[in-house]
């Protein structure tokens, strides 16, 4: 087993309105594991990331990290911990560069004071082209992040993800508007980080999830359905019924 | 004349007979004389057909305290039917009891001094303590009973004048609430709205001066009021607000400017000094609550008043086609613009309809308020405190808020001052809003994050 | 397109020069003598240094504003307090020379019968007391109105207006005669400062270039900040607060931070306003001044330093014109300019010159 | 007869329609097939009007309305389901039908005929929307755009995330509101088997474009699934 803590869910609830957005939810990933997370719209996938990221916190159930109680702690805390997160939507700074994104991402000490006295080290420039090159934003770095096309948006959020170095990535539909080439670079990219970092994946892309190659849990109305390689998942017949087809 | 008659006028006092004043002395009028022919006067206007001299008469034989009067007195109070000249004959009926020698009756006069609760009824006791040591027990209670009675009346009237403040909060924050709560539009030029409106009542009180309809000029300034302020309000909706959406801080600079220019309008075209807005007369003087607590005639109708608007703010928007729209627009815009709902109307119509209530609040603050062209910056800033208190998109939130500010505030008055109540309640709402950052009546779950 | 950034910095830079360049010349020509066809007059001179200390006002706004995105109404109550600071030790320097002549008391706690000096008033007559004061009240409050705003996440108009309860219950507060601040007439007839009298052309002089010294090191304060780290996380603040978070910052101490920075930048300008025009009063907490110290940068063109300092004395500029002959206009004019600015020029002036691409 | 042509729709620099037709006529069903995410919600939403096209036209009874306002589309008789229901959560089921009036003629109520389809909601109708089962809320969703008794009727994955004897409901309406009620109606589904079914007419969406269409009769079953599943 890879050193590094493990994510630990279990009976998870969350209510909107009496709407059930989670029930009973439980997922365990081990560390270094990557995870493929497949549903219907409204099965809970961005819910659940939501647990796990402090925004959101559950009626009941209980979170872990490691030995940390994930609904005790708010998101800054959380992130802290070494569990970084890519928006479904691509969500960053439009008013700086993409190399200014970059490095406010950076894994770097984090308070005002460092802050003010951040100096960029030949060494952080480095990271930073490194991550600019393996995400294709090399020649965007001066761009404001407003102005980047979608797939390119996309392809930051990644790169911001990459820039925190978390123990734990949480991935948010990453291959949503991007060209089968990027789908099979993203594909490749993060099975490359797993095993050094754990991961989780939300697709839809069933073709994706099939090139991760790994375990996939398929929700549906907030709980898990089915778990296991994609092989077995797609002959359950449960589903099947609710998700693959009718 | 036999000697000793008294010539009051040209009568004589004690026969009322018609008096020759000739031959009669001037009396040397000196103090002593003057008591004397007070109590003498007093004594005998009690029975007056007049109530204010029965008044002055009671009065007379409150200050004499003697057990003489006692007959006269229980005459009287058996007859008197009004309450303030009742209260004088009960105190000095009491009084009277005290000063006599007997026990017995002055235990009865203790008896009814305490249980008249009546202010001046606890000095009569306490002046009769000295004197009655035996029954310094007896006098304490009854002062303690009184005191009971007063501070029961004095939180009722207090509770009374924390609804009243309450009602008036209620008024300039329902239309904010409307705007605020509903669209998500803060709109600073709100209390200029309000400040139109009682300049509308002014206006509309003028028009009719000398017409048959004078009387009911603040009856008609009501929709008057309504209907200015809602135009304006569509105007400005549709001309400025509408380029602002999704930038509430923009909207909120951009709207204390056009408070700037309507205030100083107004200043330009009516002066900076008061306007005289008359109140008729069913809305002067005062009102006797059960338990002797006074309450004025003005204040109660805000109350009513406020009341009235709220329940036709409810209406308006639970029962009428404009309030489903607006409800339909709030929760999920795009969606009830394929249900067929014009949203830029709905959204004009409803900033005109908080508009409106303004100026509906401006006609009420007319009558308590000074009409000047800062009117309503008096009111804004609690206006939002009400429904950020309430909790925004609240009705129920705003009408609990409003009343609970009113009557903290006056709580708070008779032990911090006015404006140390003031401040310690805009405190105490931002350590509220600590614990419950959405007010008290916060719209909980997904529908209320977007 | 490195070329075109630089150039638009060194426009800035020029601009920045020039302004400042500007600004010595007051005193300067102030200096020559009575007669002379350059001469600028007293008058120019306070009216000028007045608006210096609004420009470190506005600077103060645009940098809780335009960067972190915190549009608070309440910084002309931190803009008083610091001028109230001023004011206490202005007061004590007027020792016996009062109406009363009483040599500890200021006139207005004689009048009120005030037997000894309140507790909150020690310390005042020595003045760099008064100037820490000057800048640690107003940070304070900040410190503690922010701590709780942000604490519990109230952002945008929620947090205006709680800044402005603020600087209204303050006015209120200020305006009783018994919390021993003057009351409704404040503190004025200030006859020295640091030994100098205020009425001399040294003092004059002295005050103006003091004025502008502030100006310069809050800008420099300013500029270090926003072009650090720290400023473009503001600005990460402002436009996506909650993704902040999730990359592991902690927001509110960002927030505070800057808030309280901004806050004693305010504080500064008022302490240096108050010896300029001679009084302050309780009308300096008037919600309206907060808000028309708004307006200055959102004219200027907020999220650029330079502009906030330029919408300051361009608004100004224009109300003591305009107020000279016609002062019924001025708060029809000024009304104007908040539909003006927030329809038509989002970017201020600054914006007009220079069109970032969006 | 609603007719797109042309129609592109970009967010921000990406492209998602790249020149998409298609039509719908009365009485028949038109069914949109595509993997998630292949842009056949933004084509919906683009006929609504919630989306601005960049390039194309829509027609509609021969009227163009490329530039009219949702709520125009709606009064000039096009109803809408849209994808995930998005009912009024805080409204009660009668007045979330009522909202739908604005388009009806003046002075209508909800028709009858509509609790006939769905006699469930009859028993619901003080209730808050968002108090209902997804399957019932569905159904709210649907009856909602028939109270503006429209011409056209859009339904965006209406069998999403439904329990499958709802799912045979919802088809059973649909069928009968186009063969006997002469309604067109164009549905956006991901199953293949649940629009062959009900469907006059198919078009499969990928990435953005149309890639098959024509009668669902003429077009065989793995060429299709090809295009759904990869």
């Amino acid at each position: 087993m890879k050193k590094g803590a493990s994510l630990y869910l279990d009976g998870i609830t969350v209510t909107f309105d009496g709407f059930r957005a989670l029930n009973n939810l439980s997922l365990i990933v081990e560390p270094g594991e990557l995870r493929a997370v497949i549903g219907p719209n409204g099965a809970g996938k961005t819910t659940m990331m939501d647990v796990i990221t402090g925004k959101t916190k559950p009626d009941s159930g209980t979170a872990r990290f490691g030995d940390h109680d994930l609904t005790r702690l708010d998101e800054t805390r959380i992130a802290n911990l070494g569990i970084g997160r890519k928006f479904q939507k691509p969500t960053m700074f439009d008013a700086l560069t993409v190399f200014e994104n970059l490095e406010l991402a950076l894994k770097a000490p984090r308070g005002t004071l460092a802050a003010l006295h951040w100096r960029l080290s030949g060494e952080a420039r480095d990271r930073i082209e490194e991550v600019m090159a393996e995400t294709g934003l090399m020649d965007r770095a001066k761009d404001r992040a407003g102005i980047l096309s979608h797939g390119q948006r996309q392809w930051l959020e990644i790169g911001m993800l990459l820039m925190q170095d978390p123990e734990l990535l949480l991935v948010d539909e990453p291959v949503a508007g991007m060209t089968d080439q990027e789908t099979e670079h993203t594909a490749e990219l993060l099975r490359r980080i797993a095993g050094k970092h754990s991961v989780v994946v939300v697709e839809h892309d069933l073709e994706f999830v099939r090139a991760l190659g790994r375990k996939v849990t398929v929700l549906h109305e907030g709980s898990v359905l089915s778990e296991g390689p994609i092989e077995q998942v797609q002959e359950d017949p449960r589903v099947i019924d609710v998700y693959l087809g009718r | 004349m036999a000697d000793g008659a008294l010539l009051l006028g040209e009568a004589d006092a004690l026969t009322g007979a018609p008096a020759n004043a000739a031959g009669a002395s001037p009396v040397r009028i000196n103090n002593r004389v003057r008591a004397a022919l007070r109590i003498a006067l007093g004594r005998l206007q009690i029975v007056s057909p007049d109530p204010a001299e029965r008044l002055r008469a009671a009065d007379g034989i409150l200050r004499s305290r003697s057990a003489q009067d006692l007959p006269l007195l229980d005459a009287a109070l058996a007859r008197e039917t009004v309450p303030r000249i009742r209260e004088r004959l009960v105190l000095a009926q009491g009084a009277a009891r005290l000063a006599s020698d007997d026990e017995a009756l002055k235990r009865a006069g203790i008896e009814s001094l305490g249980a008249s609760g009546f202010e001046a009824a606890r000095t009569v006791l306490l002046e009769a303590r000295a004197g009655n040591a035996a029954l310094a027990e007896a006098i304490d209670a009854a002062v303690a009973r009184i005191d009971r009675q007063l501070a029961f009346r004095r939180a009722g009237e207090l509770l009374f004048q924390g609804l009243s403040l309450g009602s008036v909060l209620l008024l300039a924050a329902l239309g904010l609430a409307v705007t605020f709560g509903v669209m998500g539009v803060i709109n600073m030029a709100h209390g200029e709205f309000v400040m139109l409106g009682a300049y509308t009542t002014f206006l509309v009180q003028e028009a009719l001066r000398g017409t048959p309809l004078a009387p009911w000029a603040l009856q008609l300034a009501v929709p008057a009021a309504f209907l200015v302020t809602a135009l304006l309000g569509a105007a400005m909706e549709r001309g400025l607000i509408r380029h602002l959406y999704g930038r509430p801080l923009e909207t909120l600079l951009m709207t204390f400017g056009v408070g700037m220019v309507l205030q100083q309008s107004v200043r330009l075209i009516f002066g900076a000094q008061n306007r005289e807005v008359s109140s008729p007369a069913w809305m002067q003087g005062t009102l006797m609550l059960p338990g002797e607590i006074s309450v004025t005639q003005n204040r109660l109708w805000i109350i009513v008043f406020g009341i009235a608007v709220l329940l036709l703010v409810m209406a308006a928007i639970r029962f009428t086609r404009f309030g489903l729209d607006m409800r339909a627009v709030v929760q999920n815009r795009r969606i009830a613009a394929t249900m067929g709902i014009r949203t830029g109307r709905v959204d004009a119509l409803t900033f005109a309809f908080g508009s409106g209530i303004a100026g509906m609040a401006g006609v009420a603050l007319s009558q308590i308020d000074n009409v000047s062209p800062n009117l309503g910056t008096g009111y804004i800033v609690d206006s939002f405190m009400v429904v950020v208190f309430g909790g925004v998109g609240s009705l129920a939130g705003t009408l609990i808020g409003a009343l609970t500010l009113g009557v903290v505030n006056k709580l708070l008055e008779p032990y911090a001052g006015v404006v140390l109540a003031k401040v310690a309640v805009l405190v105490g709402i931002m350590l509220f809003i600590q614990r419950r950052p959405k007010g008290l009546f916060a719209l909980k779950g997904r529908a209320a994050d977007q | 397109m490195p070329g075109i950034s630089a150039l638009r910095f060194n426009l800035r830079l020029g601009l920045v020069v020039l302004i400042f360049v500007l600004l010595l010349l007051p005193p300067v020509l102030n200096a020559l003598p009575a007669g002379h066809p350059l001469r600028i007059s007293d008058f120019v001179v306070a009216v000028t240094g007045k608006w210096i200390c609004y420009a470190i006002l506005a600077l103060s706004i645009d940098l809780a504003w335009g960067y972190a995105g915190i549009l608070s109404l309440g910084h002309g109550a931190f803009f008083a307090l610091g001028g109230y600071a001023m004011g206490m030790h202005l007061m004590r320097m007027i020792g016996n020379r009062g109406v009363y002549g009483h040599p500890v008391l200021p006139d207005f706690m004689v009048f009120l019968g005030y037997k000894e000096l309140p507790w909150y008033w020690l310390g005042f007559e020595y003045f760099p007391f008064a100037m820490l004061m000057a800048l640690l009240v107003p940070g304070a409050l900040a410190g503690l109105v922010g701590w709780l705003a942000f604490r519990s996440r109230i952002t945008g108009v929620y947090l205006s207006i709680i800044t402005q309860a603020m600087t209204y219950a303050l006015m209120l507060a200020f305006f009783r005669n018994d919390m021993g601040f003057g009351g409704n007439n404040g503190f004025t007839d200030f006859k020295d400062l640091l030994g100098v009298p205020l009425n001399t052309p040294s003092a004059r002089a002295g005050l103006y270039l003091a004025a502008l010294g502030a100006l310069l090191i809050t800008l420099l304060i300013s500029a270090y900040t926003v072009h650090s780290k720290f400023g473009r996380l503001l600005i990460a603040i402002r436009d996506a607060e909650s993704r902040v978070r999730f990359l592991g910052y902690d927001v509110t101490a960002f927030k505070l931070f800057v808030f309280v920075l901004s806050a004693m930048m305010a504080g500064l300008a008022g302490a240096l306003y108050v010896p300029i025009v001679g009084i302050i009063n309780p009308g300096e907490f008037s919600p309206g001044n907060s808000i028309e110290a708004v307006v200055w940068v959102a004219f200027g063109g907020r999220g650029t330093l330079i502009g906030a300092i330029l919408g300051a004395f361009s608004v100004n500029a224009l109300k003591t014109w305009l107020t000279s002959f016609a002062p019924d206009l001025w708060l029809l004019v000024l009304g104007a300019l908040f539909i003006i600015v927030t329809l038509f020029l989002p970017r201020g002036l600054i914006g007009l010159g220079w069109r970032r691409r969006s | 007869m609603m007719m797109a042509k042309g129609i592109e729709l970009s967010y921000g620099a990406s492209l998602c329609l790249r020149g998409v037709d298609l039509v719908a006529e009365p009485g028949r069903i038109t069914c949109v097939l595509g993997r998630n995410g292949v842009g056949k919600s933004s084509l919906m939403r683009a006929i609504m009007g919630l989306e601005r096209v960049s390039a194309g036209n829509i027609t509609w009874e021969g009227r163009d309305i490329t530039r009219l306002a949702p709520a125009e589309r709606a009064r000039a008789g096009i109803g809408y389901v849209p994808q995930g229901r998005e009912i009024f959560p805080f409204l009660t089921v009668r007045e979330n039908l009522e909202t739908a009036l604005a388009a009806a003629p003046r002075g209508s109520g909800v028709p009858d005929d509509v609790f006939d389809l769905f006699p469930i909601l009859k028993n619901f109708l003080k209730r808050r929307g968002g108090d209902l089962s997804g399957g019932q809320q569905q159904q709210l969703a649907i009856a909602r755009a028939l109270t503006a008794r429209p011409r056209l009727l859009i339904l965006d994955e209406p069998t999403e995330g439904i329990q499958p004897n709802v799912i045979k409901d919802i088809a059973r309406v649909i069928a009968l509101l186009a063969k006997e009620r002469g309604m067109g109606v164009i549905l956006v589904e991901q199953y293949f088997d649940f629009a062959r079914e009900l469907a006059d007419s198919i078009s499969v969406m990928v990435r953005g474009e149309v890639a098959l269409a024509g009668p669902t009769a003429d077009l065989p079953r793995e060429n299709v699934l090809k295009l759904l599943t990869v």
